[in-house]
């Protein structure tokens, strides 16, 4: 075991990978000087640990701000033999690629009749909460579930990170990775050597008794925080990070809603059209007779993202909101406590 | 470069029977359409057989190309074979996509087509892409990207020829200027002319003044080719030609946008005719030779009508294949 | 009263706009050869009714292929005195714009402080069902919900068509109307002269005590089909068309739910992280303790589309899919009734 | 076309004026970034001020510009005053844009100023939009669009042009080439020259070779300007200059992308030095005037800070104005 930042950790997936298999490219502005943090063990040329050192220009390629044909080009390429990693950077930069996401990345394959694979990763991280304004603010993988023949990973932690993107390098499908800045500095033991982690399956963080409490990406930190607050106050929690929106673990999570009747949903999307809503709308379908309480929201308001600091962060969910919609859910729960104290 | 005319006689026989395949397969196809064999709709390449032959044969097997919604000519001029493109364009289980793609997306990876698209220039930087995984992995072969002269003030063009001259790709961009965007003369929304945009962008850019003429076509996708082989990379042609038919089959347009002169000029010079009359007349070939040839494409293609039609459907079932590698199913596809 | 097709009111609320104020223009590919049927009385140049011809080429504008362009244009232009009606074709065109819609149409008022009015609509017809095969076949409309700043009309009959066309002319905020190529032809008696529905009131096409249907778009005719047989089966089933996306009119549905306990919404979008995804969220949050049964959403299913007519039908939802879904979340009502039978 | 040295004197004090302000601006902007004051981050114009106000100066009131992330010169030099810019780049009620825009998206609709853009090459359609709607109205304006070398690699750039192009808009494509993209350089991501993109799009593209020298710039610009409101269409314009700090304030790149040589070329050519001395040897100004003018900026800009320092925050429910026309409520906003 070795503790990593999640933003070590996707450096290392990216090392392994390239190391692993020469049909393994990364390209993407900025990346030969490693400006985001995951293309080099530091950001000094010298030093040991950096991709263009490593692995050369020919395998680490600085693009022209160029989305669209950068991501087409990686279709192209990943549909003719290499194995591009695309890093896009900010995810608010994806739209100027999306008819290339749309229609040739998710539907190359289906519609040629399987005779396409494509290969290709799509990365790029939600900076949102930073100041950084309306165009640098988004957290669009809603749009992306919308679309088949994408496949999504929205990891919240180093160890999965790192396990989750050595799938999606190994699959040949495409697969957008939605990062959070937030947690980049965030720490986890991960364990030694090349480890995957498989597709659609739900991660446990936390077993609870009285409300599932589904959280992703940026959100999962402050769920376990409102978690342990709402334990303090009598009531057991189960956290469940999905990890991957695409497939979507929704059997763990209609499981743990039988088993506690409530369900809370945080993310850090706007609300509507979101996960969230998606995840509601699957387990009102598959475990409405097990459900005790309404189904509760904790997302992004259906807002733009304002750039003062004074205004931004009432937007996103809170520990305190996600505390607020627990005791809803969970509002006779309480009371019962309340008695018994 | 030698001119197309030194290449050997079958070369050039081949070149005559692969205009013939599409002039005769579209003029099907348009058929079919009338009949109501094939559903939704097709774009023929009729008029434009030697802007789109002339360009695959001065390729080898190993290149790549991607196409757009005029798009049987692409891999028939390829060499792929007819029955299941016309299975396909049918719906058939038999077709070169299994019926899922259609005539707007037809793909046969079997000659280096990999896929024809419904959306406008989408897949040129798909062709980019397959020139950047050949220089990465060290392969000699070039990619071709087919598309039209509406589809050249799409801004992925521009993305795409610049990638491909910063990093030297091998790789063709082939526009088939045919002077009209579905109803709309190239003339009213295009400023300056296609091939002079080459230059800015570090590329030749060539243009084909007579694109009815096969060789003319051929010399100019060779010279480009031969570029792209050797490493200085890519070049952008445009090749003038016409359009015998409307827009897409079955489409009515009641407003008269191309004038009669016009129509007269392209018409009277057939790509097909034109070929034919060279090759008797340089001796390649005999009146007879050209109708042995002409009738062994029409049995050809009343071959690939009759394995379209007696082939079976695809089973409801492939609907819900091929959307990922792996067959996992998505909650609630059903 | 006049009897008017879909597609003749969407002509006929263009013409009266374009009448009434002359900043309206309409540019998009081939509107001057009326070559999808909205700019002219009739597809003949001669013809009284031919817009080049009453408006001249200033006004009817032949694009380039440049959806990108054309959209950011149409926006700029509506930040500068103009209020253009785009005609984008195909919805499934709409991605080569994506940026431009997210980042300037929807953002532009919110980030420059109230500063810009943006008074433009962006026309696209979505034409699923006619074996057009996978890019010209989508549904996008609910990734277009996720984003604040845009209005989303989806009228299902010819007045709806022309009365909310007229309202989202007069917007000064961008809206997107998605309409229904398989209602093109379909026809409705609509009321003579100018008039205007306001966006964000639902219709209810139908009064019913037992079960609502919320339909959108091209499925409401499916869903009025379904109710008159569920009635003949003694289930009263109330049809409700929201007729605009955003902003959506909740309180009608639950208003609805409250009554009749039950809830099936059926569109046309693919079913994951759809419109019905989050009006289904939105009724467990709002009418949980009025619901009797779960909530069942009809909707595309989650896979590309195919060609061949032998494939593509089955992925959407049908008259019979309905029935089905109304069958489940009214077993019981139809077993008393077969018991009084 | 006269030179800009035959302006009326005024109008050249004018210009110096403008380049201080967005110098001793953005040089304070850098250091309240340092401080903490100033949330997110600023692309300082520093080095690049004969660029921007060359341009802006060129331009009449009544027309519009659109520019990007490098974004305070734009409004400044379109004399946009320096208190609500600096008080939204800390984000305060008072800010030009409420607070609600920041640094990046500064908009300034009293001077024309439609919005720069955080996104790439965004607002390039925006400003051909204003160009569409002066020509469509009849109105006597023109737009320009500032963007970058790396936005030049755009394509939205390319479809605008043509556009533009096609319909003979008034407008004005100025494209700031320092030389890189962040730490990209423009030369190993470029094919071709930006400035010869023009030709193929049917308009000048027109090279200034010395950005740094306010009047080259003003000419050019001034003769694009003269074109486009007399109908004659777009112009592309490629100023060469030089940003003198690192990308964005706060960045750190431990990769030496620009060679120290390159540095001292170009910073040994501050636009305003240059301009400073011209002005005195043309006998447009003394020493004095110049002393008194910069301590009369110097003055201004402490007192923006001022201002934006006292301003109070906005209020909270601000966040939820102006996402629309009328306020109304979308479902499920809290
Ligand atoms: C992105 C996009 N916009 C619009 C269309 C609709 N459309 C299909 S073909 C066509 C005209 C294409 O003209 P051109 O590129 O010259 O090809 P041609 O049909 O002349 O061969 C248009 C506008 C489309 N398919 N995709
Ligand atoms: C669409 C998009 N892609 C990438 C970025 C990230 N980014 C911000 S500025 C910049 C470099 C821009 O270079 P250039 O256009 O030359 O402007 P300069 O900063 O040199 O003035 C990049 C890549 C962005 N903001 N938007
Ligand atoms: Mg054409
Ligand atoms: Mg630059």
């Amino acid at each position: 075991m070795t503790v990593m930042t999640y933003i070590g950790a996707i450096g290392a997936a990216q090392q392994e990978a390239m190391a692993a298999d020469s049909r393994v490219v990364i390209i993407g502005e900025d990346v030969e000087a490693n400006v985001y943090g995951t293309t080099g063990g530091s950001k000094t040329r010298a030093e040991q640990g950096d991709f263009v050192q490593q692995f050369g220009r020919n395998r680490i390629r600085n693009t022209p701000i160029s989305e669209e044909a950068i991501v087409g080009a990686a279709i192209g390429a990943a549909m003719t033999g290499l194995r591009p990693i695309v890093d896009l950077s900010y995810s608010s930069f994806m739209y100027m690629a999306m008819d290339q996401f749309v229609n040739q990345a998710a539907k190359n394959r289906y519609m040629f009749g399987g005779q396409s694979s494509i290969p290709v990763v799509f990365r790029s991280a939600m900076f949102y909460g930073l100041n950084t304004g309306a165009h640098h603010s988004d957290r669009p993988y809603p749009m992306f579930m919308g679309v088949p023949g994408l496949k999504i990973m929205a990891p919240a932690s180093a160890s999965d990170a790192k396990g989750l993107l050595r799938t999606a390098i190994d699959s040949d499908d495409p697969v957008l990775s939605f990062e959070a800045v937030l947690l980049w500095g965030s720490k986890e033991e991960v364990q030694d050597g090349e480890f995957r982690i498989p597709f659609g399956v739900a991660r446990v963080r936390r077993e609870g008794a009285d409300v599932t409490l589904v959280a992703i990406s940026g959100c999962v930190p402050m769920a376990m925080k409102a978690a342990e607050e709402m334990e303090a106050r009598g009531v057991s929690v189960e956290v469940i990070d999905p990890r991957t929106l695409v497939p979507l673990d929704t059997q763990a999570i209609v499981r743990s809603v039988m088993k506690t009747g409530r369900l809370v949903i945080v993310e850090p999307a706007h609300k509507m059209c979101g996960a969230a809503a998606e995840i509601s709308a699957v387990v009102v379908e598959e475990a409405f007779h097990a459900l005790r309480a309404p189904i509760k929201r904790v997302a992004t308001a259906n807002m733009q993202i304002p750039f003062s600091p004074a205004l931004e962060a009432q937007l996103y969910p809170t520990k305190e909101k996600i505390v607020t919609a627990i005791e809803v859910v969970c509002a006779d729960q309480l009371n019962s406590v309340r008695r018994t104290v | 470069m030698d001119s197309g005319w030194t290449l050997p006689e079958e070369t050039l026989l081949e070149m005559q029977r692969r205009m013939l395949r599409i002039r005769l397969f579209d003029e099907r196809a348009s058929k079919m359409v009338k009949r109501g064999y094939i559903p939704g709709t097709v774009h023929t390449s009729i008029g434009q057989e030697a802007q789109v032959v002339g360009a695959c044969m001065a390729l080898v097997a190993g290149d790549k190309i991607t196409g757009n919604h005029r798009s049987h000519g692409h891999p028939i001029g390829m060499g792929s074979p007819l029955g299941p493109l016309m299975a396909e364009l049918v719906g058939k289980a038999t077709g070169v996509c299994k019926g899922k793609g259609g005539s707007l997306h037809l793909a046969d990876y079997a000659v280096g087509s990999l896929g024809e698209s419904g959306i406008t220039a989408s897949s040129i930087p798909i062709a980019m892409g397959a020139g950047l995984s050949a220089k990465v992995l060290g392969e000699d072969r070039i990619a071709m990207a087919f598309f039209g002269d509406g589809a050249a003030n799409q801004g992925v063009l521009y993305e795409s020829m610049n990638m491909a001259s910063a990093w030297k790709l091998p790789v063709i961009f082939l526009c088939e200027n045919n002077h009209y965007a579905l109803s709309t003369p190239s003339h009213t929304v295009t400023g300056g002319r296609i091939s002079d945009r080459g230059h800015g962008f570090g590329m030749p850019g060539i243009r084909v003044e007579n694109g009815q003429d096969l060789i003319a076509v051929y010399d100019a996708v060779a010279t480009a080719a031969a570029r792209a082989r050797s490493g200085e990379g890519p070049s952008l042609i445009e090749v003038m030609t016409y359009r015998f038919r409307e827009h897409s089959e079955g489409l009515r347009i009641n407003v008269d946008y191309r004038d009669a002169a016009e129509k007269e000029y392209w018409t009277s010079r057939d790509p097909i005719a034109l070929f034919r009359a060279a090759l008797i007349e340089r001796g390649f070939a005999t009146e007879d030779d050209m109708l042995a040839m002409e009738a062994q494409i029409a049995a050809d293609v009343d071959a690939c009508e009759k394995f379209a039609m007696e082939s079976p459907d695809p089973a409801p079932e492939v609907a819900f294949q091929d959307l990922y590698s792996e067959a996992y199913t998505l909650e609630g596809v059903l």
